[in-house]
């Protein structure tokens, strides 16, 4: 792998710009969430449309890895479904772990396979997928 | 690498084909104190330091991952040979360590005045001092339990001995003295339904015998890696999911921590939570080479070779005018130890006169001066076998003593 | 086994050849975490497993007498390698336990409520956690006294700091994360003027500078093997005549003893008394080598090459518009830690596009979370050199940091 | 070495039949010395004229090393002076460090040279010699 696999344009657009980021003025779930084997954290609010996302957003400090992933989760999520959303984050949890994956809904995470070779960096790429997957569970009926 | 044991499996070992200075074969017979190690055992050092060596966890580069991820598939490994899951079982130096660490990470915490911690009299001092003086310094009873002269507990008396104020039944499930193999099941139900805690002292036990920590139902299982096959400096410590939450960290440090301040500290979770400082990752991963190896040969092999060799002893010695043989005559309740005395003669000339042949035995009080004292002797000679001794082991022992009597006589 | 260093030094350490799949080549920048290990040390742990290997101290037998003795000589030169009489110093497993024995050995007797422990913010959490929690457990007062931005102490600060409560200063000589040589003499002499015990953190020290128990007049020092050439799974603790009086063995076990009655125990007489259980045998033979090779290399031939590397990476560095570079200026002062941030960058990012070229470096909080919270900054990237690197590992790793910035710009 | 060198004649003698043993009537000092790495034990008794050592008496338990060197030690040091007594420990102790002796006065103890070869055994050999520093010790003016 090269590093311009791993430090995709699309990651580093991403983390130079990242999408969502701040805070919501109305929100019905915040979760504060930290990688512990670095210190990373993340802050995710989430305001729903009865069983939808209807608005979401992070902020905290993380690497790039976590930044851009972050940023491209709340787009990908913007929108959908609770339901729909955990099973994105199932493949998405699933794909940094083998180091491929098949499916397409994942869009512009694929980006993140390659860090299935950097075990410590992988929990990178997951945390926002897990404070999503907490805040989904807080909000569970 | 290649790790399956040989058809010859001493060749495995290279320090069995020893031949010292004076033409003396190695025949090694303390497996009880300290065991050999396979060529794959030695490799895999050698080939850690050579090409993978780094601290773990916390490292960003390619050799940091590898040590990582080699040090938590040890981990998966060994847990998996006792029958654990990988985040109940964490690393220590050793038995010795691990018991240490019950006692400060559990035992300081939930053992109070008038509680009873109850041990048999035959517990390796590794298992002894610790209970005894954490009873001190809580003014909690110590209460030693006496086992038979064979070295066997009756089961009846132990019940006895156990209350409603036990807190703690802290048992070998394999005596390093005679070899004997306590009903481990039975004690850990009888400490549980009174609402003890049990902790199993598996140093001579693991090795030997098929480890299940989930059908012994024990809540603590300590072992040490150099006494089975694996390198020094290693061993582990299982704690069960009811324990863990119980349990606060014994040692304080690197890696083991959430989040510090100045005024607090919040802790990661286990295993890392028990694991401070840089771990001995070389020496996990070479026990995790051990346990492959021995689950080539194989668990229940491994027990019925030592057994064969202790009876095959006992059909050459037995009968011998002043030669007592120590522990029960019932050698399905024993691994392959042989403590033994000749009489007049001291066990300490009878293991040096046996060394002059290349016979490597042990001789003293083996850590278990409670025991020695209980039985009213002050040492014994102990030979200890393992699966890559032979009978040609065995007569080589058998007739060294034989030669020892009749110096003495 | 020739252990005399190479002409070409890194040619003694068979992974600093490592060409990785994607060919790269290891540039190994991340010592202050672990060093790699010559071959005569991995040679030597070879050596004592095929033909030396046993239990000590306690065995009658040839491998026993081989194993006992070379682990006493391994005490003798470690020992004699900081200073210290062999009654002084005992094997433990790293730097970590030896500050935790301290705690529970010397702490847990010793420290009273109302007491002050000193400790600074820029300490390792090995040397911060046990005392804080120390303090907790006896109410005392955990006093976390303040350093400079750049990392140095303020010795009139410190002076003041110290008053007739204080029992325990605990210091690392050299810190892990700048690299920063504290004045361990007066540090030492302020702390004993007022009554206080000092424990020396010498992880970081005893490495990378010559070391003398006696002149730096500590009571405590802790250090690890594999920071130092060694194996992993071995360290030392040196304890004074002086406290060795009040110091009660933390671990309990085999080895430790004179006698045990059911109720008591007599112990034994230092070290042994403080080395519970099997000891590492092979890590302290393997540590001794270590130790051997590094006096050949010579302590001040070492520190002379990392500060030379330390101002060659300043020289290549220095001005960099974003750049932050950690620690006194005063480079005298420093071992061969080099801590930086690039601005906008995280320092995981940076290690990690750092190690697609093979550098080898560390990133994060380096185990100091007070320290990074002092200075407000979450991380620092951190290449810290020993004296097997080369001025062309420092350009390789000054080429990849600006690589970096152009990339992330 | 051989076997029959450790375990020579006259060590194996002095084991069977030490000289010695047992207690005295009247005694001017006692001493109670372990070996604490393997736990063997001396009781030396001690009975002066004066400076002269007139009589000595041993008991206790250890091996044919501890016991005869025991019983060997006690014929040397009988009716001589504290002073000689002294040295003889300290050239016997010396032998058995490194392996070999020039001092005739330590006659019969000789054959302990051996032990050196034995570093873990060489206490069993000194124990006695211990014990007899340690009465003298106590009863110097
Ligand atoms: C200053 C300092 N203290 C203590 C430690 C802990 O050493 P170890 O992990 O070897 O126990 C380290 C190493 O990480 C260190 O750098
Ligand atoms: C029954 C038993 N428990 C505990 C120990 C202590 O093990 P280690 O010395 O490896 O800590 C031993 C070994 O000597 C043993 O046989």
């Amino acid at each position: 792998m090269e590093i311009s696999e791993l430090y995709a344009d699309i990651i580093m657009d991403h983390q130079r710009n990242p999408r969502n980021y701040g805070t919501l003025e109305e929100k019905d779930v915040e979760v504060h969430t930290t990688n512990s084997s670095c210190g990373d954290e993340i802050f995710l609010e989430i305001k729903f449309d009865g069983d939808k996302i209807s608005q979401i957003a992070f902020h905290g400090h993380g690497c790039a890895i976590s930044k851009s992933s972050a940023s491209i989760m709340t787009e990908l999520v913007k929108g959908i479904s609770k339901q729909k959303a955990l099973e994105l984050s199932k493949k998405f949890v699933e794909m940094v772990k083998i180091g491929k994956t098949q499916e397409r809904e994942l869009k512009d995470a694929v980006v993140f396979q390659g860090v299935s070779q950097y075990p410590l960096r992988t929990k990178c790429a997951t945390l926002s997928w897990h404070a999503l997957e907490e805040a989904l569970k807080r909000t569970a009926v | 690498m290649n790790c399956l044991p040989k058809s010859d499996i001493r060749e495995s070992f290279p320090i069995l084909s020893t031949v010292f200075d004076d033409g003396k074969k190695l025949i090694y017979l303390d497996n009880a104190a300290s065991t050999q190690k396979p060529r794959c055992v030695i490799e895999r050092l050698k080939r850690f330091y050579e090409s993978e060596n780094a601290n773990v966890s916390r490292g960003a580069h390619r050799l940091g991952n590898i040590a990582t991820s080699e040090y938590e598939t040890a981990r998966d490994q060994i847990a998996n040979f006792i029958g654990a899951n990988p985040e109940e079982m964490i690393f220590t130096s050793g038995t010795t360590e691990s018991i240490n660490a019950i006692v400060y990470g559990w035992g300081e915490e939930n053992v109070k005045k008038n509680d009873e911690i109850v041990v048999l009299v035959s517990e390796h001092h590794s298992n002894f001092i610790p209970w005894q003086q954490l009873a001190k310094r809580k003014e909690a009873f110590f209460k030693v339990v006496s086992v038979r002269r064979d070295g066997t507990l009756d089961l009846n008396e132990f019940k006895k001995a156990i209350t409603n104020r036990t807190k703690v039944v802290a048992i070998a499930q394999v005596t390093n003295t005679f070899g004997v193999i306590h009903p481990i099941d039975e004690i850990v139900e009888i400490a549980h339904s009174k609402g003890a805690i049990t902790v199993v002292d598996g140093a001579q036990s693991v090795p030997h015998i098929l480890t299940n920590v989930k059908e012994m139902n024990a809540d603590f299982l300590a072992f040490s890696g150099h006494k089975m096959l694996g390198p020094m400096g290693i061993g582990g410590l299982y704690i069960s999911k009811k324990r863990i939450g119980e349990m606060r960290p014994f040692f304080f440090g690197g890696g083991m921590i959430d989040r510090v301040y100045n005024d607090r500290t919040k802790f990661a979770n286990p295993p890392q939570k028990y694991e401070a400082g840089t771990p001995n990752v070389a020496g996990a991963i070479g026990l995790a080479e051990a346990v492959k190896f021995l689950k080539k040969v194989g668990m229940a092999e491994i027990l019925d070779h030592e057994r064969q060799l202790l009876e095959y002893s006992y059909h050459k010695l037995d009968g011998i005018n002043g030669l007592a043989l120590y522990g029960t005559r019932d050698l399905e309740k024993r691994v392959g130890v042989l403590s033994f005395n000749i009489e007049g003669v001291h066990p300490h000339d009878v293991a040096t006169i046996l060394d002059f042949q290349g016979v490597a035995i042990r001789s003293g009080h083996h850590c278990a001066q409670p025991f020695m004292r209980y039985l009213g002797i002050h040492y014994t000679a102990r030979a200890s076998f393992y699966f890559y001794n032979s009978v040609e082991d065995v007569d080589a022992l058998t007739d060294a003593i034989k030669d020892v009597k009749e110096r003495f006589s």
